[in-house]
């Protein structure tokens, strides 16, 4: 397999981008965000089931399509373009949690109806107060054992907590540290809709006072490791797929918008910053593509790779947000342009599973420096 | 004591006796429109009267016919308080100024009084959404009919126009010779029939400015200020007083990316020891006093009879380029919460969202750029920006 | 096993025989000119003997007649080792290819196989000091005489000038017509008494580049290259070369500011805890990283078909702001001692003054940012930039 | 006293600057720092005695002007602006550390001959293996007492240390760390000079094998601090005038440097980056302003202030320097062209006295933070 495109990727591309251009452009976005829920149930239950995504990558033996981190890739990069508002990034972790754990009968249940788009999952990891996503060491407590475990403590920033049918929390057990399903359903579970910067996302806290919950078989540690893996890679995406957006809708206004008698993007003031742009997400946009060529290929070099790509597209998305806000004008201020909403998606998504400082620290360690 | 000290000491005890000390955390405005307008015309009348408003403006037109040191004095003693006076700080700085330079003396007569006693809020009309940088571009008109003229087109921008009684506007009076040269600028009445004002909602959700639209607009021919087609002239000194007034910048303490508040801001996420961040903390505390010493530098040349040109452009790129750096900082500090829009932090993260906006406001980096190049270095003008070219034959946006 | 498999193994078998392992602290070369010409010649004689000389060249001018797979398998191989051919890549990059595709049958003949057997050494003459980025606009004449040409004038920025025995330069022969249609490129002998080759000291003491000046230096009517006047062409294919080879960059642990080299740099000044430097790390990391994969993007679109265009443009800049911050991140590793140019430091620090030069060599960012704009992103060209006047009435640098 | 220069500072910016392109231009600076000395003898004669630079800041009662400091910074703007090689910012350290101590004698003794050009101080305070400018805990020793104290130990970028008649040496003590003066004649006593990146500066390693001292009276911890407080106005201000020598050389040869057909300052990739030149040394000369004036007027604000003007003068020039040499193009990289000197002095001067981390933390403490 190589960097660029298969023509299945090709045409899976292009089947999720008329899907979005047709069921959910912008202007549709913004109904729903305008609205009060976290997303078009019926255009999910369409990019889940018609389109597959939330099965992509599940191996088919769990009813998904058994699919390449590549194919996913090329199908959030359209998402992302579009600020789709959606759980797949909820789904994705949270079976890529379950797949890296060793319980059977846990993936035998959840997973395909994750597959089919007929369940939400949700990873609650983030713990209040402590700036880590995944702490090393969770607060939140979990006591009993067999069928009568229970979880105390709290979670943050659960994306799309406030719509999961089923959370995997992580919790300190009396074996060390351990993933746990939690139903929606259970007792002594609170969920919290968060108020957002970004409207397209959806998150939520979460309280856990004697919830309970099963413990899922596994090294839970490698499986969290594996999941900011997976984190890197479908974030890097869709934000390689917003800056490319975000490029392409300042390249079009530079060169319709007259200033001076001159289509502004013939000034090198517009121009420049443009190629600077470019330059931004050529560069992501390679990384991202070593990074799931070695998810597929040479899983050894993944997580020095996928967090190499976040690394580079998340600040570049964050300033090629804010380059698109600033060469409109001030009509890339008005709540009429879109340009906010990418600023918004931006600025929250420069933090979503982890911020900066916790994307550098964790590919340095991996790098060994 | 000189005269001026006296005046100094007057002002601050009528300052202490009637107006509210400034209040650091109610300081930043959201929506630009925060005191109520009774209030604000009681205390602009009762500045009037006791003497502290138009203070270099001529008796005649109501001012006090004082100097400049005198004004400097007041807006030193005043700058420790909260004055209400928000909606007339455009009619005092803009339109009042110009009507005062180019106005008749019936304009004069008629409209300047009313503006410093508050009785009358003025507006200025000078963007449009097709023009932005390129101001003269705009495609507004006012054509002649038997007894004045006749305007036609949207206006964008305008602070105040929902409250506003009366506006400066510039439009197009001769398409058929240069951009610069067919403008006009008039007075309007802001609460003539064709005149609709609609709020502008912008990036952080709140509506500070509005749009205006202009559909057949009367207004009687002595409404021209200046000279028919000279408008642009009037129009630039307007927006050279605009640029140094959003150059300077209100008081560092109530700007939410403003040093105070960011060391606030990492000691309540408990990041007070950590290095990276308290070297920020440094570069910025360094970045913002800079900025506040090059403003005065300015003022002190001003004062000294230095031509300031168009340094002014500088402390606007500065103080725009600041603003995003320091949100920048302000995001790494709050972390991963900034994705949560939290009682708390919602200041802050409003301050964050709008940066761009104000990075945008009263021209962009780019203009600013190119005015410090070409005016302050004396650089050749960008090539093939023809300023002769008929307005009816320019290429415009759409 | 394939052909490309058996080339590749006979590549490997010879070079591990005949060439020295690629040596990483060794690699980085900072006068350009470490290797004896001797050795050179010998080598790149023992390489045509073997059958790796001109690998996709035509049988008939000394090459092998093979296909870019074979090429390609090559050059894999070959970068394990240090090949002595520096004196060697310019003729047999740029010069040598245009020959092949523009040459008249007899320059083929003449000129492409001692290149290829090690015999002969090329340069190219472009750039002029008054020319800079608008390489068209040279000065450098070349007039009819009875027999040839007459060239006049001084090129710089020549690597390799010293010991070369043939050289490919561009000359204006009408002055009358715009800048890029009255340029011819010549054959010139580097041997002619009219040639004065004078070596430029840069910024970091070495003098890696020539000043070449042309004094009366005949040249045959058979030393043009292509057609009177249409040397432009010619040129931008070979400028396009070039860029594509500087973009490409060499290996990235024989580069005093490539991450390998500041993380030992780190480790040996005891920063390898510090927070803030490992991040830097991380980030030089990614951004080192991913101008590699961009690399590989662009040729495996080439191999694929895709047309590439300007993309490598964009390369070019990336690895020029890289270098830039990464001399940045060394600054801040080696802190006070920066100051001293001690033996340990010698090669980190000439890379840190060297920076800036690398950043313009082969084109300025300014020039890469607008070629990305106009031919990637498709905006307007510069205003005003008329490719349509006469040379004799443009103006020109001193 | 307000933030522009006074008539007088006027008059000697102006004498210097004539003095400057008189005696020691570019051409010369070249002459002088290709051959073995450090600076020009009869320049710095000239320097110091004609034009009373040495003991500018000195008072009048140990010979000097007792000028203020922003006097000493319109003249150390011009030097700056000529990249001048003199000994006089090591003059300047070393006798403000004299006059911050107690010592009536060393005063008496040194000052004198340091204000009339006789005598160059040089300020030994940096350790080797220690990062930090002034170490808070010296390693060299002083043993012994009265007449008979000798130190040990060895400094590291000693200001003019093979240029100096007396060198003034932190070292630890029996009551703590001191200042120590010591002759440069003083056996045990080894200075050899360095290579340095920067050939307008030079320094020197020095080793104190029992080398007999002085310890000079008064507290020497705030002696120090004064001293970084005037390292950072003398710094700054030749920096300022560095800056401004750079953005005026490159904009001038934006004019005159034609490509297209037009001068390369009208294009904006160009022009625009000469802007952000002008502004960062607008900002960071009205810093240095406030700094002077606060050093005059109110001396609780200097340290602040001085170390914000640092702040900025340090990268600002640094950036501008690198923009020269970026924005002359090819001819901006040879060593025919004075921009590579500008580069390598604002190198060696961004960690002159303290790099960066070193300013920054300082100014953080100062600020409470």
């Amino acid at each position: 397999m190589s960097l660029i495109f298969t023509d299945d990727q090709k045409s899976l591309a292009e089947t999720v981008r008329r899907f979005v251009a047709q069921r959910t452009p912008l202007p549709k976005v913004r109904e729903v965000i305008g609205g009060d829920q976290a997303y078009d149930q019926e255009v999910w239950s369409r990019l889940a089931g018609d389109l597959g995504l939330a099965g992509l990558t599940i191996p088919e033996e769990y009813g998904g399509a058994g699919a390449t981190q590549a194919d996913l890739s090329a199908a959030l990069r359209e998402l992302g373009a579009g600020l789709v508002p959606s759980p797949l990034l909820a789904c994705v972790l949270t079976a890529g949690a379950l797949l890296a754990l060793d319980d059977e009968e846990a993936k035998r249940e959840v997973l395909p109806r994750i597959a089919e788009g007929a369940l939400v999952g949700a990873l609650a990891v983030s713990e209040p107060g402590n700036r880590r996503w995944i702490p090393a060491e969770p607060e939140t407590t979990a006591t009993g054992s067999g069928d009568a475990v229970t979880l105390s403590g709290a979670k943050v920033a659960v994306l799309n907590g406030a719509e999961a049918g089923v959370l995997l929390v992580q919790a300190r057990g009396p074996q060390g540290v351990g993933l746990y399903l939690v139903e929606r359903s259970a007792g002594g579970l609170t969920v919290t809709k968060d108020e957002v910067v970004d409207p397209t996302r959806s998150s939520a806290t979460v309280t856990l006072d004697g919830a309970p919950a099963r413990l899922v078989a596994g090294d839970a540690v490698a499986a969290l490791d594996r999941v900011a893996d997976l984190a890197n890679l479908a974030i890097a995406s869709e934000q390689c797929g917003a800056m490319l957006a975000c490029l392409t809708m300042t390249t079009e206004y530079a060169k319709v918008r007259y200033a001076f008698g001159q289509p502004i993007g013939a000034y090198q003031g517009v121009k420049h910053k443009l190629a600077d742009m470019y330059t931004l997400w050529a560069l992501a946009d390679a990384a991202l593509r070593e990074a799931t060529r070695a998810a597929d290929e040479e899983p050894a070099k993944l997580g020095t790779a996928a967090a190499a790509a976040r690394t580079l597209s998340s600040p570049g998305y964050l300033t090629s947000a804010k380059e698109t806000m600033l060469l409109h004008g001030g009509i890339g201020f008005t709540w009429e342009h879109d340009a906010h909403f990418f600023y918004k998606n931006a600025i929250a998504g420069n933090v979503l599973a982890g911020d900066a400082d916790y994307q550098q620290d964790r590919l340095a360690d991996k790098l060994g420096v | 004591m000189t005269s001026i000290d006296e005046f100094r000491a007057r002002a601050r005890a009528w300052l202490e006796q009637h107006a509210k000390p400034f209040d650091e955390a109610a300081g930043y405005d959201l929506e630009g429109s925060a005191v109520p307008l009774q209030e604000s015309k009681r205390f602009q009348k009762a500045l009037w009267e006791a003497g502290f408003a138009g203070i270099t403006w001529p008796k005649e037109y109501g001012g006090q016919g004082l100097g400049a040191a005198e004004l400097i004095a007041f807006n030193e003693e005043a700058a420790d308080f909260d004055l209400p006076t928000g909606p007339f700080t455009i009619g005092l700085g803009m339109p009042g100024p110009t009507i005062l330079e180019l106005g008749t003396e019936e304009q004069r007569k008629r409209y300047l009084p009313p503006l410093l006693r508050g009785d009358e809020i003025w507006c200025q009309l000078f963007s449009e959404p097709g023009a932005g940088s390129d101001v003269a571009s705009l495609q507004t008109t006012a054509t002649r009919t038997e007894t004045g003229w006749l305007i036609n087109g949207q206006k964008v921008w305008t602070s105040g126009a929902q409250y506003s009684d009366f506006g400066t506007i510039i439009a197009r009076t001769d398409p058929t010779v240069a951009k610069h040269r067919g403008i006009t600028m008039f007075i309007v009445d802001m609460h003539h029939p064709g005149v609709t004002v609609r709020p502008l909602v912008v990036a952080t959700g709140h509506a500070p400015f509005n749009e205006v639209f202009f559909d057949d607009v009367e207004v009687p021919a002595d409404a021209v200020v200046g000279e028919v087609g000279e408008g642009w002239g009037a129009a630039v000194v307007m927006l050279r007083n605009e640029r140094v007034t959003i150059g300077a910048g209100g008081r560092a303490r109530s700007n939410p990316l403003g040093f105070d508040s960011l060391v606030e801001l990492a000691r309540a996420r408990g990041l007070e020891a950590d290095t990276a961040v308290r070297r920020r903390l440094a570069v910025l505390y360094a970045r913002e006093s800079a900025l506040g010493a090059y403003g005065r530098v300015l003022h002190e040349e001003t004062t000294a009879g230095v031509e300031i040109g168009a340094r002014g452009s500088a402390a606007k790129l500065a103080g725009a380029e600041l603003a995003l750096w320091a949100a920048d900082l302000a995001q790494d500090i709050i972390g991963s919460d900034i994705a949560l829009g939290g009682a708390d932090l919602e200041r802050v993260v409003s301050a964050i969202v709008a940066a761009p906006g104000g990075a945008v406001a009263g021209g962009t980096n780019e203009i600013q750029r190119n005015i410090v190049g070409e005016r302050v270095l004396g650089l050749a003008k960008d090539p093939g920006v023809d300023r002769n070219t008929p307005f009816n034959q320019l290429k415009l946006s759409r």
